[in-house]
Parts: structure tokens; C-alpha cells; sequence
């Protein structure tokens, strides 16, 4: 693979921008040839969906500015959308399990639900922050909005919060002792 | 729980997750293909293997019991040449084989896997960041529906996973397996052969029985044992030729 | 802007799968249109450091494969890369299959797998769906997620995935018969 491929594929995992130092330092090359190299991505992409946005010495990737209108009335579909019983459900769990790691709502649920947690972030119902058990663990809470639109003021106000709270975090034990155990 | 978990380790020291795996085990090590002649040389090996599987969870053994009771068919049928299978036991033994066949090209394949997982692999873009704050909820968030929706989220995790749904309707112990197979060659040989097998009482001797029942016929065939049978539904009587007794101890 | 260009500003900025069916509600043509510009959009990304994953009715956009090793040293997550005895032979027949019911996956290997369906659910590898040949049954599939850890742009790019399905289609069409058959 060549460099500008190899730039290609890291500014498009990253989605946000990056230096050119960070990019050299990245792909062991001088930031010479990061410039260069990004001035042929720059070529590639023309008559693209994707461009090359340049700010100083940072660069990213973005959709063409003739789609905005487009990407811009999807972004508001997205986030107007009915919640779906699944991102209900998923809803649900962050609430009486207040501090749930991803995992352990995927034991529940018997599905991953990466792709709904994000949802429910980008529309501010719950936030992921570091599990201060576990550095390397993110955990996800209920935001303040949510419960306040909820009315309660705490997870601890909802309807038998300390009934579900205890069978979750009974079943999440058993659940991730057997899985453990068949997947060896 | 204790109990499942002791059990499940069974299984992987054993190194057999299931009877197909043991039986293409026995079957490649001797270097041999799928067929009945390979299947009927590998039953006295899968039928002690199994009962050195006592204490797994019933419904793991029972899978295993299952094949071996087809297998026990397949040796019947190779060393009694008119023994008169039925429609069904017939295609028992055609179904065995076929299953036997895909399971081995699935776990031929599952090297592919085993190869190329996470070896190469491709990412999609990492979480946007959230630059625009927002707060968009929905109306269906009430506390009753959350309440509702979180106490049945736990209610439907399964909660035996250890019940065998599918070979349900064939479970069987080892021993009634056994009893059965003996029944049918009974009553298809006309014989019995307690004097043979001596009284088993325990499951490890009626599988010792089996197994020496299959080694019997094994020796019958070879022309090494002349089995004689008086009456009908008589004991046998067999008549030992010099040197047997080496022989009988090598085969069971 | 032609078709392909837009499906790649979409496809970049939605980061995750959609169906053919949305893309071709959100670009308002049909959804052959849409087919034959993701084969345009497939042959312009030879050469690119991204790819198109595709997946029956879903496409999504992905890192090249070749630049795994450099990605995975960016990804903060850990990846689990184990896979057991059962995890293998349940997604070699997962994979192999592109769709098949429990029971099917149940008499190859001769065990009840329902645990081990559960769990490759839950990692995410695996997912469960209606059968389009057979609404009142479920089967499990590949997903996006069980392609990228195999590194390949769909199930045909597997390893002797040709070969296994022209050879063994007809034997297997003839154990399907025989299951339904003792089901009924």
C-alpha cells in the first residue's frame, strides 16, 4: 500500500482531524512526505462523495460540500426518529443498572448493542465515562436531562428500582460465569 | 451451578466437544475415510471412550449415546452379515455417515477461521465525536414503560441452557441404550449371552458387556470361537480353541 | 454529483451499515440504481485504503484489510480474539451457510447449541433474523462485525467459499428435506 492509501485509511477511521507531526510519527515517515502524500490524496479524491479538509497543520476527512443539504436533513431524521424497542430495552437497562458497561447489557439483551448505545448518546439520553473500577472499561449512566424528563431525581426513584436493580445485577453475574465458561 | 461447570471442563480436557468430533478423531487416526467399514472398526474405541465420559451432564452424554446406539447397528450388520436391519435403522446408518461428512468438512473449513480471525481485519471509522450538545427524548420514556421494559429484559434471558431442545425426544441413558441393543440382537441372533458377560449390574459393566459381546462376534466371524448354540433362547456355549483365551484378551 | 459520489459521502458519513432499501429512500432512486452504482463505487475504491463491506440487503465502509496491524495499534479497545472448539465450528457453519437455523447448525454438529448461539450473539459475531424463505423461522447470520474480524469484503471473498457451495449445495438441500421431514 502507498502512502497516500495508508492516510487515506487512518483519517477515515479517525473522523476527526489530525496533525501531519502526529500522521509522520504514525507512519514513520518525515512530515515531508506526509504533505506530499496528502497532496496526491487531495487529487484522488476529486470527483469523490469525500474531500480533504486542510486547517493549518491539521488535516480530516469530510463529505463533499455540495451534499450538505442531504447529510444535514439525515443528521435530523436520525436524531428525530421514533426510539425502536430495542433502544428502549437498552434504555431500560442503563436506568436500573445506572453504571452498566457495554458487555453486560449485551448479556442481557443476548445481543450486541454497540450501534444503539451510540444512538442513545448522540441523542443525550445516556453518557459513557470511564469505569472507576476499571480504567480500561467505559461504563454508561442515565443523563441528568433524562431523568429530570423522567421526573424523578434519581435512578433510585423509579418504580421498584431496588427490586430490578438486584435481578439485573444477579443475572449479569450468572450470565458472564456461564459464558465465560462455554467460550473458553 | 457447581456441578455444570465441573462438567463442562470434562469436555475440553477430554479434548471432544461432541460425538462427531470423537468419532472423526478415531476415524482420522487410523487413517481411514467415512464409511461403514471405518465406522463399524471404531465402535469398541467411541463405546469405552464414552464411558470414560460418566460424569458429564446427562444431556451431553446423551448425544453421545445416540451415535453410539447407530454404531452398535453398523458393527451388528458388518460382522452378522444376515442380520435384517430395518427401513429405519437403515437409514440411521446412512444419516450417521452424512452428518459424520458435513461436521467433517464444517470443521475443516472452521481452519480457515481458526487462521485468518483477527489476522487482517478491517475497522469502521471510530465514534464521531459529539460536537452539537442536544437533548432529544421520546415520548414512550415514562417510568412505567422503563420498569416495564428493564423486568423483561431479565425475564426472557434463557434460563436452562443446558436442555437438549432438539435430541429431546431421544434421550436415553447408556444403560437402556445398552438393554436395547442387546434386545434387538437377541432377538435377531436367537441367543443370550449372560454366561459371557456374567451379571452386569453397574453401567461400566454392562459396557464392558457390550463391548465384549462385540468382540465375541469379532471372533466369531475370524472363525476363532465356535458359538454353540443348543435351544433357542439358551445361553451360548462357546467352545474355546487353543490359544483363545490371548485373543479374547487383546480384542476387548 | 453522480450517484456513486453520493453513496460514498453517506456511506463515510454514517460510519456504520444501512440498508439498500434507506439508501435508496434517501437518494430517491430505485433500488437497482443503487445496486449498480455500489458496483461503480466498489470498483473506485480498487487501490484506496478503504472498502466496501457488503452483506446481503447493507452495505458499510471499512478500513483495507492490510492496514490492520497499523489501525489496531490506534484502537484504544481491546479485541477478543479467542474463539473456542464450539466457537469455530458454530461460525464456520454460520459463515459457510450465509443463513441456517439452529436446528440445521444442531444436527451438523451433532450437539444442542443454543448456548454457543447466545454467546456469539452477544460478542456480536452472529446475528438472528427472520428466514425469507420461511417467516415463522429464525436463522442466524454473519455479521458485519464476524466479516471484519475475517478481514474479508463479504462472504464469497472467504477462503474455498466457491468451491463448498457448489459442491455441497445439493447434499444439503437433501438433509434440509430430511430435518423438516423428522420436524413434522
Amino acid at each position: 500500500m502507498n502512502l497516500e492509501q495508508k492516510l487515506e485509511a487512518i483519517l477515515f477511521f479517525k473522523g476527526e482531524s489530525i496533525s501531519i507531526k502526529k500522521l509522520a510519527s504514525i507512519l514513520e515517515v518525515s512530515e515531508e512526505e506526509i504533505k506530499e502524500a496528502l497532496q496526491n490524496l487531495k487529487t484522488n479524491l476529486e470527483n469523490r462523495g469525500i474531500i480533504l479538509l486542510e486547517k493549518e497543520n491539521e488535516v480530516m476527512l469530510g463529505t463533499h460540500p455540495e451534499m450538505a443539504g442531504l447529510i444535514e436533513n439525515l443528521q435530523k431524521e436520525e436524531l428525530n426518529k421514533e426510539l425502536s424497542k430495542s433502544s428502549l430495552e437498552t434504555l431500560s437497562i442503563v436506568l436500573y443498572k445506572n453504571g452498566v458497561s457495554r458487555s453486560e447489557i449485551d448479556y442481557i439483551r443476548g445481543v450486541n448493542s454497540s450501534f444503539i448505545l451510540r444512538a442513545l448518546s448522540v441523542r443525550g439520553l445516556i453518557e459513557k465515562s470511564v469505569d472507576p473500577k476499571d480504567t480500561r472499561k467505559n461504563i454508561y449512566k442515565p443523563t441528568f436531562e433524562l431523568l429530570s424528563f423522567m421526573g424523578v431525581r434519581n435512578v433510585e426513584e423509579l418504580p421498584d428500582y431496588a427490586t430490578v436493580n438486584t435481578s439485573i445485577s444477579s443475572e449479569i453475574e450468572k450470565l458472564e460465569e456461564e459464558i465465560n465458561n462455554e467460550d473458553q | 451451578m457447581d456441578e455444570v461447570l465441573e462438567n463442562s471442563y470434562t469436555v475440553k480436557t477430554t479434548g471432544f466437544e461432541g460425538p462427531f468430533a470423537l468419532l472423526l478423531n478415531l476415524i482420522e487416526s487410523r487413517k481411514l475415510f467415512i464409511n461403514e467399514i471405518s465406522l463399524s472398526q471404531v465402535t469398541e474405541d467411541y463405546i469405552k471412550h464414552v464411558n470414560s465420559l460418566g460424569n458429564l451432564h446427562p444431556a451431553e452424554i446423551s448425544n453421545f449415546v445416540v451415535v453410539a446406539a447407530t454404531l452398535i447397528l453398523i458393527k451388528s450388520k458388518s460382522l452378522l452379515p444376515n442380520l435384517n436391519l430395518t427401513n429405519e435403522e437403515e437409514s440411521e446408518i446412512v444419516d450417521l455417515e452424512e452428518r459424520l461428512r458435513l461436521f467433517e468438512l464444517y470443521s475443516k473449513l472452521a481452519l480457515h477461521i481458526k487462521s485468518n480471525f483477527g489476522k487482517n481485519m478491517i475497522f469502521a471509522p471510530l465514534e464521531r465525536k459529539n460536537t452539537t450538545l442536544v437533548f432529544l427524548p421520546d415520548d414512550q420514556i415514562t417510568k412505567e414503560s422503563m420498569m416495564t421494559f428493564a423486568s423483561e429484559a431479565v425475564n426472557k434471558i434463557p434460563k436452562k441452557v443446558f436442555l437438549p431442545e432438539v435430541e429431546v425426544k431421544k434421550v436415553i441413558s447408556i444403560e437402556e441404550m445398552i438393554d436395547k441393543m442387546t434386545l434387538r440382537m437377541q432377538s435377531a441372533l436367537q441367543m443370550n449371552f449372560k454366561e459371557f458377560a456374567g451379571t452386569a449390574v453397574t453401567k461400566e459393566e454392562r459396557v464392558v458387556v457390550i463391548v465384549g459381546f462385540l468382540a465375541m462376534l469379532e471372533l466369531v466371524r475370524q472363525g476363532i470361537v465356535n458359538v454353540v448354540q443348543n435351544n433357542n433362547f439358551e445361553d451360548l456355549i462357546i467352545e474355546r480353541q487353543e490359544a483363545v483365551e490371548e485373543i479374547i484378551i487383546e480384542n476387548i
